[in-house]
């Protein structure tokens, strides 16, 4: 079995304090769940400690030295990040707290919007088989709440989305298409394009929850076809408590704002307030000051280490790892059994063996995978599992550690005596 | 850490060959519980029988989807609290809740836990106490319902 | 003049590195902005580092070494929380991103709710004209949405509540009572007790914004009459990122929930969910986790200096400030003038020169103050007008910094030649 | 930073001793524009006159409140664009807004710019920008309203 990559990636270990930890026993550790959340390299630590300890200060309210230092860090941040996704126009870029809550934002004020937006009895929303729970339930809620429909597209045994139904599911009654770019629990990486054409088609708004996508690969959102955009600082090397959502300028404009509050209005008075302009009005109270700087940071590193060379990574070490779970016997991997139009999360289940005691095993010797349903409950429903283990890499996963999970795996047959 | 902690012998026995599974009638009382973070699921019921000043645990039934310490707990209470008067089946219960919430501190009371004292080491696992309570909590819940529906005069099938 | 404080400010202040910031001609810096943020000590900014560079993990979802580390060092957080305002049950404690989302999280799930709870035409939420926009705009957005009607306490000269008005605005009709515990923009410190009994006896809830007493104060969540308190981190030494919305038991498990997502879920079918019972149930998506962590080191470090030493400090400043300010002429103190039944923030007035102004000579001279309506413009123009200059105070806030902003008053007034 | 190179005697002056101020009639557009971090306020009017093919911006008067850089700015606009042609009022419009954009690293032309000059520091103060433009920004919707309303039939009683 071959492995390359056009990273260093014993260099970009050493930018990863956590990867120095071992376990009591002196094993080093082997994190391999990153599609969870990914590991900080030290540039971002540092970044977040330089911000609080030298230039905190609350933004565009404060005129004072500190006030002026912290917002420009800030709004810095979302120059970056702007450039980072390819958007035509920094104002695009709305910070929250995390995907879920970019998700929730959208679909909250399209059901409060007017025409044409506005979700109405009738109306119906499209979302697939294989979405994060972050994109089901706030589209059941709204849905609920507006009378509108929620449909979804399925999925087939290679855990594709069957585009067969494409036309039929999204239709002229379609007001919204929400759909994963590449899926957390299969690993899939989904036709976005081509769905976002179709969706266009009949006028209906596009949402793309790129939460595992714009880590991984290279995302221009001003070619995806979506006309908003959502991920998470957290699994792009980034802080917790900070997301991010894109939209198109002038539908940000166009629509209700979200959360009421500080720095999203324009006039305040008792009997009534008028509102900012996009990204402002989306962003009520203190922002993520700390945490944008941090993503700001997040995103310098991956862009010095290249997203193309991260996604080549990404590429080999999934190709790498399908070839040899293929070598385990009663190991099945649930999701695209090559690394084609695939992103790096592997969700697989070994027979006679519950994920939870897998990924038990695994731990006891250092490697780290994530069992359960992976907020993607109805997916692991479709492929008839409760759950799954799964395995998930990035830029600083080494094949040795893929080689720790396929010892691991043997391990695990043994221990539960169902290796043949 | 150690896996020969967490999975004693007695649990992987009960894991691979458990102890009255299968849904089985008459009962008073049958409940579903989930364990939301990773889908394990359980459903049990119990019959509960005595006169009133007692309740005997007549019955308890179950099916389940879970790992190995969910299903060699609710094997090993099954066999615990059947035919158990329902103060000591209760006390069992509470002494199993305090030794999962004990992080390994506490030295099991043998006499009223039986074979449950092999979990002792799963209160060192945050993460999997959930998976050893699930069906001590059903078999609560379920045991409550069944209290509930005896005040109330009997009328549906399950009594037939 | 004279100062006398429990606390030994000059220690203090060496745990706040930004604290050590000099202007480029070398004066210190005089940071009297904390009302708008707080800084940070070095315990806060390392708890984050150690956090990410140690042990992070996504939490509740991973059963691994890190995901077990991280989900205590969490919930830990949630413990310490719980037990610094004195919730009877950590269940009471949701983390949200900031105040502004735990006072928009209680509106809307108000809005959402059954009976008897839930807002309906007719019905009527009561605030104050002394509210942050943060505790406006929610409250106006909902009754717009459900045509339930928005009424207010008045403000007296002195910057008190009047109430006068308590019985008649207070009445039958009332559903919720939204009111600041201590105004930023005023420092009044509001009878919270007197009102939220006023409201409970026609059986109105009672949300209190305790964004600025919570860090000044030993409040006690238990006894303060409330049925819902929201704070947030970056006031109390913590981080961005993260807020606070303390609710009782019982009233969080009969609303509906917030946000929808991964981890607020119960079971999730691609037809309907079903809810986690709080605080999870409002927690939709990663949380702040680092934020989390961070906000517990700030709640230690509180308390090991004791919030009751705080409260002294912070009274002992404010009065000396009061008195200093008298000194000068042509300046005027919007919102009550002694430091009695009063929180750490003065709002003022140099006759003939715009707040905008006033806050650039200071920053000339290294002493930070916020100048504009401080997210509170009705309360503004209550007292006519369209902004203020706002010192505002915290533990590390030392007498000589005070004196460093009334010699800057007279270089304001010398400057624009108003001084006599 | 250094107070002089924000508050030049010419901005003192002009704050002072603002020109055109108050409302005047006749007009052709008003518009009220907010600072809504501040709170600062401009009601601006213009009157453009000229032929068809060439606009001049025959009156500008204003209400404000706001702050020194503010008032200062206004009223220095109002002196450089009166009696100006439409296209070289814009010329020192698009001049100003460049100017502010700069961050200090621009030599301004003093031959469009006249006393706005001044203002040159002010684009290293960067929450200061915002001040320095709300007039500018108001007279520039307003007459961009007065040109609309130029192609419409004038019916209302401004034009009395
Ligand atoms: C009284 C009051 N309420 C609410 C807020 C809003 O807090 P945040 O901006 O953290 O949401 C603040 C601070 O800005 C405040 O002072
Ligand atoms: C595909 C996908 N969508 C949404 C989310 C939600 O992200 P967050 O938890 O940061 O809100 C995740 C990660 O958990 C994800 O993998």
């Amino acid at each position: 079995m071959t492995f390359s990559s056009p990273l260093d990636v014993e260099r970009i270990r050493k930018d990863f304090p956590v990867l120095e930890r071992v376990l009591p026993d002196g094993s080093p550790l082997v994190y391999l769940d990153s599609a969870n959340t990914s590991q900080k390299p030290r540039q971002v630590i540092e970044a977040i400690a330089d911000y609080y300890g030298q230039h905190n200060a609350n933004v565009a309210r404060a005129m004072h030295m500190l006030g002026q230092e912290s917002t420009e860090l800030f709004e810095g941040a979302r120059d970056k990040i702007a450039a980072f996704i390819g958007a035509p126009s920094r104002e695009e870029v709305v910070f929250t707290k995390n995907s879920s809550e970019a998700l929730n934002l959208v679909a909250n004020v399209l059901a409060w919007a007017d025409q044409p937006h506005g979700l109405r009895p009738g109306d119906e929303v499209v979302i697939t088989e294989m979405e994060h729970h972050s994109n089901i339930v706030p589209w059941q809620m709204v849905t609920q709440r507006t009378g509108a429909t929620l449909r979804w597209l399925t999925v087939d045994d290679e855990g594709r989305l069957d585009l067969s139904q494409l036309d039929s599911i999204i239709n002229e009654r379609t007001k919204v298409v929400s759909l994963v770019h590449v899926s957390n629990a299969l690993g899939t990486l989904n036709p976005v394009e081509l769905v976002a054409e179709r969706a266009h088609q009949v006028g209906a708004l596009v949402v793309v929850d790129a939460s595992q996508s714009v880590p991984q690969l290279p995302v221009d959102v001003s070619r995806l076809g979506a006309d908003f955009v959502a991920f998470t600082g957290h699994k792009m090397c980034g802080p917790t408590g900070i997301g991010v959502l894109w939209g198109r300028y002038d539908l940000l404009a166009s629509l209700p704002p979200f959360l009421g509050g500080g720095e999203m209005i324009e006039v305040v008075e008792m009997t009534g307030s008028t509102y900012a302009a996009p990204p402002h009005r989306f962003e009520a109270g203190t922002p993520p000051i700390a945490q944008a700087v941090g993503l700001g940071a997040a995103v310098d590193y991956l862009s010095a280490v290249g997203m193309d060379v991260v996604a080549a990574h990404e590429h080999a070490i999934t190709a790498y790892a399908l070839e040899r779970l293929a070598e385990v016997d009663g190991v099945r991997v649930v999701g695209p059994s090559t690394a084609q139009q695939r992103g790096g999360a592997i969700s697989l289940v070994v027979e006679g063996v519950h994920p939870h005691d897998v990924s038990q095993v695994l731990d006891s010797r250092g490697v780290a995978v994530r069992a359960g349903h992976h907020c993607a409950r109805p997916v692991c429903q479709r492929f008839g599992v409760a759950a799954t283990t799964r395995a998930s890499f990035y830029l600083y996963t080494a094949p040795q550690e893929v080689d720790a999970l396929i010892d691991g795996l043997h391990e695990v047959r043994r221990f539960f005596g169902v290796a043949s | 850490m150690n896996l020969d902690s967490l999975y004693e012998e007695i649990i992987l026995d009960h894991y691979r060959h458990p102890h009255h599974k299968g849904l089985r009638d008459p009962f008073d009382a049958e409940v579903h519980h989930v364990n939301p973070t990773c889908g394990d699921e359980v459903t049990l019921r119990v019959r509960v029988g005595g006169s009133n000043g007692q309740g005997v645990i007549e019955d308890v039934s179950y099916d389940t989807l879970g790992c190995a310490i969910s299903q060699a707990s609710v094997s090993v209470m099954a066999d615990l609290v059947m035919g158990k008067p329902l103060d000591e089946a209760t006390k069992a219960y509470d002494e199993f809740l305090s030794l999962m919430q004990s992080k390994g501190q506490l030295e099991p009371d043998e006499g009223v836990l039986e074979d449950a004292v092999a979990f002792a080491g799963v209160s060192k696992f945050p993460a999997r106490i959930k998976c050893a309570l699930l069906g001590w909590m059903a078999w609560k819940d379920a045991t409550a319902r069944a209290l509930a529906a005896r005040e109330t005069p009997r009328t549906n099938e399950e009594t037939a």
